[in-house]
């Protein structure tokens, strides 16, 4: 097995959170969902010191991150947009609002600009629905999203 | 009692049956996949996934009918109930079912290792498919292999018995299942190399496979290559275990001894030397022995030591605590395993003997054991690079090559192994079931402390099928205090026992890796869950060594030439070098690097 | 004294707005204007009885009112007081007409229990929660009540569980109380999954008192003095009310040891979902709060018996436990005479799609849909046609018109191959795609499963890859056979509910749009133009002027000049090229000509 | 906070809680006090309310109004949001939606100081268990 490497800050983060929840296996979901919230993402080495910390194997961990959507082990953009598919989301045009995203930002679901600062995820239902179809900016969201309203909401960000 | 009706039939069964176990009282077989049991070694796997077992509960706890099909597998039997295994409904859904599995399976039968053995052609085959109406998209992986296990998990039917293997029995948690969906599949953490993961190829995981994605790494062209190369003196030695389980391979009853049918077909392949591990074997009991009474001793004189020795016999083991327990590395003994002593003992005493150049000599082993293949490629057991031990076959890659060379085994004669590193005692035949070793040892330990012979040599306490096993044998005065186990979850807990001050007293503990040890080992014959299997094994273990003329190592008349004459005494300096060796920290570690 | 004239899309369509007009031209003649003033509302939600006039403060209800009578309710009842009779709402139970809108039964339609004190109170202020008789269902139950009792009034009460299936509450409290322990837990599922469906979310976020007092109500009851809180992570205010709400109870000793003096302890803390719509399925839920793949596990052995940590546990969901504490203060007697004969109470759902009046509503169960529909949502978007209404989720199924007068509550929605589920109830016009929708609910399945059964995790990949092949056009009616075949063994042999009921959208739109199944297949046609390569894009050369915009438009250049000049145009007309073209609209959305038209 | 001890502190509690919420509702001055509820749910807050809320309290400010601003969750008319509701001392409260800065000025100089309606007013359509 190999030596993991990573910065000691980062070190020093994951085991303090780790044992901010007493080092418990049981745990281990919480621990992730707090150095994701550090790291924007969870990439290898991060589950792998988690994995240590909490005595569980790795590939424990890392079954848990690929079943769960919310984790995810590529960085996001500055601005992350995710895009609502939910049902009344979807009837109301939100696959259209998600197809200019991509022809604007020239990425597909799951990626990121070159530029680093936008990345496209699509998401089920952030519980807007009255306001559909949503997407979110960061923490922001934006409703009832027209094909047409898609560049003015990106020039925010520009 | 609780009564119960399926498919017509009444009959009474103990609270908390399932409706599989139930139709199995009743004569009734209904099929499954994904579940498994190894009864008696409390392993069970029944995560009622694959829905191949499901039956029709026409009459519940409540009258009624339930609304869904049941999964026999996981559905306790209550008072009542009325259960139709084959109803028009039951067999649509279980054929439907099978048939999803298959549309999503590379069905390469023909090429596969597995076919023949494979649980899911056997299901087909009983179902009688002949088509498969769903054409759609298949779950495609890169393959992948250890030097010992090979992974082609496009044929994956997320049975999860791997998983439960490795990670409820052997603690070892190098698998499990990722993704979700369609894509969900059994691997190892970011579907890294199972080579740079926690395996430590006991190879568990492919006894238990019921398809073709977890199967063996084949070495048998290797060796045919070796045996017809003129310029190669090949030597074969066979490991306790496969003698008792060969035979079933060749259609004989589960526990037939064909120690002597074995040798003549060894020696039909071509092999120029038939020797046995047995004898080897023998030699081990010599040296961990000694290593044990020179512990205890200087335990007793209040010497610091690493007390309790653990066996080393069993490469997965030793792999697994290098990997998790670095901080108890002196505390295995330091003697070689059989394979690896008889290796070091061909290559060089024997090889000196015959006037072979080492580079000329060939070495090949037959063991129940997976790991085995992995242990003859580690480093330390190389001189310049060639290896003592240069191919390790499993009981069923030889059983391949026995059909492949068109040798009838049941009706060959019975030869001997051949001379000197050939004969053996009882005391090596039991290495094969789970607390041999600790009997073996005790056996000789006991006769050389105390200087008197034993009285009863068969130590039944360390005997069976029990996971985890404590007995004190008296030393003519000194408790001597030993434990068994086999499954590394329940080696783990015995090493957490030792971290934490060895509150037991433990001198000497047995780990093996395998179920019942090296006779459930990874390259027997598959057992299919089926554990009498595995006890008749054992059985035949036993009678084995109970006909045996010689029951104790340390009377081998040739280990006692061999000391004699080479390596003058067990822990002697030469056998340091050639019959000892030391162990690694595998473990994983974080290093702190720059942002 | 206040006109209020109904604006809502119904109303509009039947001349309100020539009704205000007529308002505000009588009144100025009488020279009413600055006493009399006339202002235009939001829906009323009764668009059936439209166009509506309301004048307050009196309340008086008008229905169908013509722009001619304008005149009238002015002479009479603004200037003499004299209701206008015929022109009052009338009771169709005893045939009288209804002066006072405040007894109308319209304004009965909507009953809210589980949704009393949100949009009342400030969720983050204790003091207003009490005031409004929070934590008096708990004081109840710990002075007055035996565990035994509360589980008794609580089964007496007929509540069922507000999640999906329907299981009496205060039988699963009697279970789980039976299996007595030092350790036990109150679970409360809020991982509000189904995709239109935001009840939880909204109650969490309105009323958090509400669910804490709940669930120290349950443990009580129960035997139990953990509760948890299973929480999406994608939705921070609603943790954010709930903490701030737990942090109140604790520091007034609502929650914490010895409560309210009687000796009882209970506390809650929170666990986060990461995503995974099959987390609420109760074992699915366990497991992931325990730290493991959130995989469902067969039952029996139930929560009840084995839950968390293998301790006997009791999950119920937010609007479940939201209904709780009302039922002890008010008594299940009064609770039982709310509802349908087999489910009481009320049932919030989350009305949302091609409708007016998108919002949370709370009707009492055995409402009809059309009163949901056309009454409480005032009815389609742009006045289209309705065709069919998805309750359920991805669990359920799509109602069509023949469903309307349909009482909803859980046996009647399942008997019609939906169900209740969580409460989402997503509207959908003829601009819907039935195989389409059918296909974004089996999608939804597919990359929620959780992959351990094999009818689930195979079987609804190839139920979907079939139905792409039929929006494909490359469908075949041998393959609407498969679809159905398939579909039953799934319902049949799935490991859990989600397996088990993820073929319900497609079963439902096959047995209630089998037409729209068939033309997809036969001709090759989808009538809501929804499935692109069903679809032609056209242009009608004697329309087209040949402005080029379209042109500019397309993506994909598929779009050129003709040599035909139209009668009275000066350009040559465009024409699309049907093999680049990629169907994405943009010509349409630029046509200012209507020339383009999608066949 | 002194923790509850009994039921019946905790009734007392309540009446207390509920007088003074009436007092604060009606006031001294029962024609000057106006309460503004302001829908702060997910779609609420999505849809600006908290703008809205901000910028209604320094208009009121503005105005010299005695108006007490309180959030609440959702009214459930996600199709208007935001929504406020607006109750005058004596009346019964009306519940406008569709509210930006504008509609929001308007209703403090139209609704609230001088009694005129309007427009966008949401018919309230529910009975609440109290």
């Amino acid at each position: 097995m190999a030596t993991i490497k990573l910065s000691e800050s980062k070190i020093n983060f994951i085991k303090d959170v780790c044992k901010s929840f007493g080092n418990k296996g049981g745990e281990v979901i919480n621990v992730l969902h707090k150095v994701q919230g550090e790291f924007g993402y969870l990439p290898k080495e991060v589950q792998e010191v988690v994995a240590l910390e909490l005595n569980i194997p790795v590939s424990r961990v890392y079954g848990i991150v690929s079943f769960y959507s919310f984790f995810t082990m590529t960085p996001k953009g500055e601005y992350p947009i995710s895009v609502c598919l939910g049902t009344a989301c979807y009837v109301r045009g939100a696959e259209k609002v998600l197809d200019e995203l991509k022809r604007q930002l020239g990425i597909e679901v799951g990626e990121v600009t070159p530029d680093g600062k936008f990345s496209l995820t699509v998401l089920r239902c952030v519980g807007a629905c009255g306001l559909a179809p949503v997407i979110e900016v960061g923490d922001k969201v934006y409703g009832r999203m027209t094909p047409d309203r898609v560049k003015e909401v990106l020039a925010e960000y520009k | 009692m609780i009564n119960v009706t399926i498919d017509n039939k009444h009959i009474q069964v103990e609270p908390g049956t399932t409706i599989l176990k139930a139709a199995r009282q009743a004569g009734i077989d209904i099929p499954t996949l994904c579940y498994f049991e190894l009864a008696g070694m409390k392993f069970e796997n029944k995560p009622g996934g694959c829905r191949v077992c499901v039956v029709e509960v026409v009459k519940d706890f409540n009258g009624k009918p339930r609304r869904n099909l049941a999964p026999a597998c996981a559905t306790d039997c209550v008072e009542g109930m009325e259960v139709l295994t084959h109803s028009p409904r039951v067999i649509n859904a279980r054929k439907t079912v099978v048939e999803l599995i298959l549309s999503d399976h590379p069905n390469d039968c023909l090429q596969c290792e597995k076919s023949g053995d494979c649980e899911l052609q056997t299901l087909a085959q009983k179902l009688g498919i002949r088509e498969i109406p769903f054409k759609g998209a298949q779950s495609t992986y890169r393959k992948d292999q250890t030097l010992s296990v090979m992974r082609d998990v496009d044929k994956c039917v997320m049975c999860r018995r791997c998983e439960t293997m490795c990670n409820t029995v052997q603690s070892v948690g190098a698998l499990s299942a990722i993704n979700r969906g369609f894509n969900a599949v059994v691997a190892p953490a970011f579907e890294m190399n199972l080579a740079e993961s926690s395996c430590v190829n006991c190879g568990q995981c492919v006894q238990v496979c019921p398809v073709g994605a977890l199967t063996l790494v084949d070495n048998i062209s290797d060796v045919m290559k070796a045996i017809n190369d003129p310029t190669k003196t090949v030597v074969v030695q066979t490991a306790p275990a496969v003698r008792v389980a060969l035979g079933e391979e060749f259609g004989m009853e589960p526990g037939t001894i064909v120690t002597g049918k074995m040798a003549a077909a060894l020696r039909q392949l071509g092999f120029d030397y038939v020797f046995d591990t047995d004898w080897s074997a023998d030699l081990t009991i010599m040296e961990e022995g000694t290593e044990l009474l020179g512990r205890v001793k200087k335990f007793l004189n209040g010497e610091k030591t690493a007390l309790p020795l653990f066996t080393s016999c069993c490469p997965g083991w030793v792999s697994f605590y290098e990997k998790n327990f670095p901080d108890l590395l002196d505390y295995p003994s330091t003697a070689k395993s059989p394979q690896q002593m008889f290796g070091a003992v061909a290559k060089n005493y024997f090889a000196q003997k015959i006037g072979v150049k080492r580079e000329d000599m060939v070495v090949v082993s037959i063991m129940p054991c997976l790991a085995k293949k992995s242990e003859c490629a580690r480093d330390e057991f190389k001189v310049n690079g060639n290896p003592d031990v240069d191919f390790s076959l499993t009981t069923r890659e030889f059983a391949h090559m026995i059909k492949q060379c068109n040798i009838d085994l049941n009706n060959l004669p019975e030869e001997d192994f051949d001379s000197p590193l050939g004969q053996s005692t009882g005391a090596a035949v039991i290495f094969g079931a789970t607390g041999g070793v600790m009997e073996a040892a005790v056996r000789t330990a006991y006769e050389v402390y105390t200087g008197k012979p034993l009285a009863n040599i068969d130590l039944e306490v360390v005997r069976g099928l029990e996971g985890m096993k404590e007995a004190t044998v008296d030393f003519n005065g000194l408790p001597v205090h030993v434990g068994v186990c086999y499954g590394l979850a329940n080696a783990r807990k015995m090493m957490e026992e030792v971290r934490n001050g060895n509150p037991r007293g433990f001198h000497f503990i047995e780990v093996m890796a395998c179920p019942g040890g090296c006779i459930g080992g990874a390259g027997q014959p598959y057992h299919h869950g089926n554990s009498d299997i595995i006890r008749k094994r054992m059985e035949a273990t036993y009678r084995e060594d109970a006909g045996k003329p010689i029951r104790k190592s340390h009377e081998n008349p040739d280990i006692i030439a061999i000391y004699k004459e080479y390596y003058g005494e067990p822990c002697g300096h030469l056998s340091h070098e050639q019959l000892h060796t030391h162990y690694f920290d595998k473990s994983q570690h974080v290093e702190a690097c720059g942002e | 004294m206040h006109v209020l004239c109904c604006g809502g899309t119904g109303c509009h369509a039947s001349a309100s707005a020539q009704i205000i007009e007529n308002f505000k031209q009588i009144l100025a003649e009488k020279g009413l204007q600055d006493e009399v003033q006339v202002v235009q509302t939001g829906c009323f939600g009764f668009c059936e009885k439209g166009p509506i006039v309301k004048i307050m403060p009196d309340n008086t209800f008008y229905t169908q009112v013509k722009p001619e009578d304008v005149e009238k309710i002015v002479n009479e009842h603004i200037i003499k007081g004299r209701k206008v009779t015929d022109l009052l709402y009338m009771d169709p139970e005893n045939q009288e007409h209804v002066s006072d809108s405040k007894h109308m039964g319209f304004y009965r339609k909507q009953l809210r229990i589980a949704l009393r004190n949100c949009g009342f109170v400030n969720p983050e202020n204790i003091d207003e929660c009490i005031a409004r008789g929070g934590y008096e269902g708990l004081g109840k139950c710990l002075t007055e009540m035996t565990p035994q009792q509360v589980i008794d009034e609580v089964t007496k009460s007929g509540l069922r569980g507000r999640g999906g299936a329907g299981f009496p509450t205060g039988v699963k409290w009697g279970l789980c109380a039976k299996n007595k322990c030092d350790e036990m837990y109150v679970i409360c599922n809020a991982d509000e999954g189904d995709p239109g469906a935001f009840m939880d979310r909204s109650i969490m976020e309105g009323d958090p008192h509400s669910i804490v007092e709940a669930m120290a109500i349950c443990g009580y009851a129960i035997g139990a003095t953990h509760g948890l809180v299973y929480i999406r992570a994608e939705y921070p205010l609603a943790i954010h009310r709930l903490q701030v709400a737990i942090a109140q109870a604790r520091e007034y000793g609502l929650l914490g040891n010895d409560i309210m003096g009687t000796g009882f302890n209970f506390d809650i803390e929170l666990r986060y979902g990461a995503g995974a719509f099959v987390c609420g399925e109760e074992t699915a839920l366990i497991h992931s709060m325990e730290g493991k793949r959130g995989e469902p596990t067969f039952k029996p052995p139930f929560p009840a018996v084995a839950g968390y940590m293998m301790k006997p546990s009791n999950v119920n969901n937010v609007e479940t436990f939201a209904n709780v504490p009302i039922i002890i203060t008010k008594g299940a007697d009064w609770f039982q005479t709310i509802g349908s004969e087999k489910s009481k109470g009320t049932k919030v759902f989350a009305l949302a799609g091609q409708i007016n009046n998108v919002g949370l509503i709370e009707v009492p169960m055995g409402t009809t849909l059309r009163d949901i529909i056309y009454e409480i949502g005032g009815g389609i978007k742009g006045g289209r046609q309705f065709k069919a209404v998805q309750t359920g989720g991805p669990s359920g199924g799509c109602l069509t018109t023949k469903h309307l007068d349909t009482q909803i509550d859980y046996d009647s929605l399942v008997a019609a191959g939906s169900m209740m589920g969580s409460g989402g109830m997503v509207v959908m016009d003829e601009t819907s795609c039935m195989v389409a929708i059918a296909k974004f609910y089996l999608e939804f399945t597919c990359e929620e499963s959780c992959g351990k059964c094999s009818p689930c995790r195979i079987g609804n990949k190839r139920m979907l890859e079939i139905l792409d092949k039929i929006t494909d056009g490359r469908g075949t009616m041998e393959d609407l056979q498969e679809l159905r075949n398939l579909a039953a063994v799934i319902k049949d042999a799935a490991l859990c509910g989600l397996g088990q009921t993820s073929p319900n959208p497609v079963l439902s739109t096959l047995d209630n749009f089998w037409d729209e199944y068939v033309e997809h297949v036969v001709d090759k046609k989808c009538r809501a133009g929804v499935c692109k390569k069903l679809m032609r894009y056209e242009i009608d050369k004697d329309k087209c002027i040949g402005c080029g915009k379209c042109a500019k438009n397309c993506p994909a250049e598929a779009i050129s000049k003709t040599n035909y000049i139209a009668e009275g145009h000066k350009l040559p007309s465009m024409e699309i090229d049907p093999t680049k073209c990629i169907k994405c609209g943009a010509c349409i959305s630029g046509c200012k000509f209507n020339a383009i038209s999608v066949k | 906070m002194a923790k509850v001890k009994s039921l019946a502190e905790l009734k007392a509690m309540r009446e207390k809680l509920q007088n003074t919420i009436d007092t604060r509702e009606r006031g001294d001055n029962p024609e000057a006090l106006v309460q503004v509820k302001v829908a702060m749910a997910t779609c609420g807050i999505a849809a600006g309310a908290k703008q809205v809320m901000e910028h209604m309290m320094e208009k009121a400010d503005e105005l010299k109004l005695a108006i007490v601003f309180t959030q609440t969750g959702c009214m459930g008319y996600c199709h208007a949001e935001p929504t406020i509701e607006v109750k005058m001392p004596g009346k019964d409260p009306v519940v406008f939606g569709h509210v930006d800065n504008n509609r929001a000025d308007e209703i403090l100089t139209k609704y609230v100081m001088n009694n005129e309606m309007v427009e966008g007013i949401i018919p309230v359509n529910y009975e609440t268990i109290g």
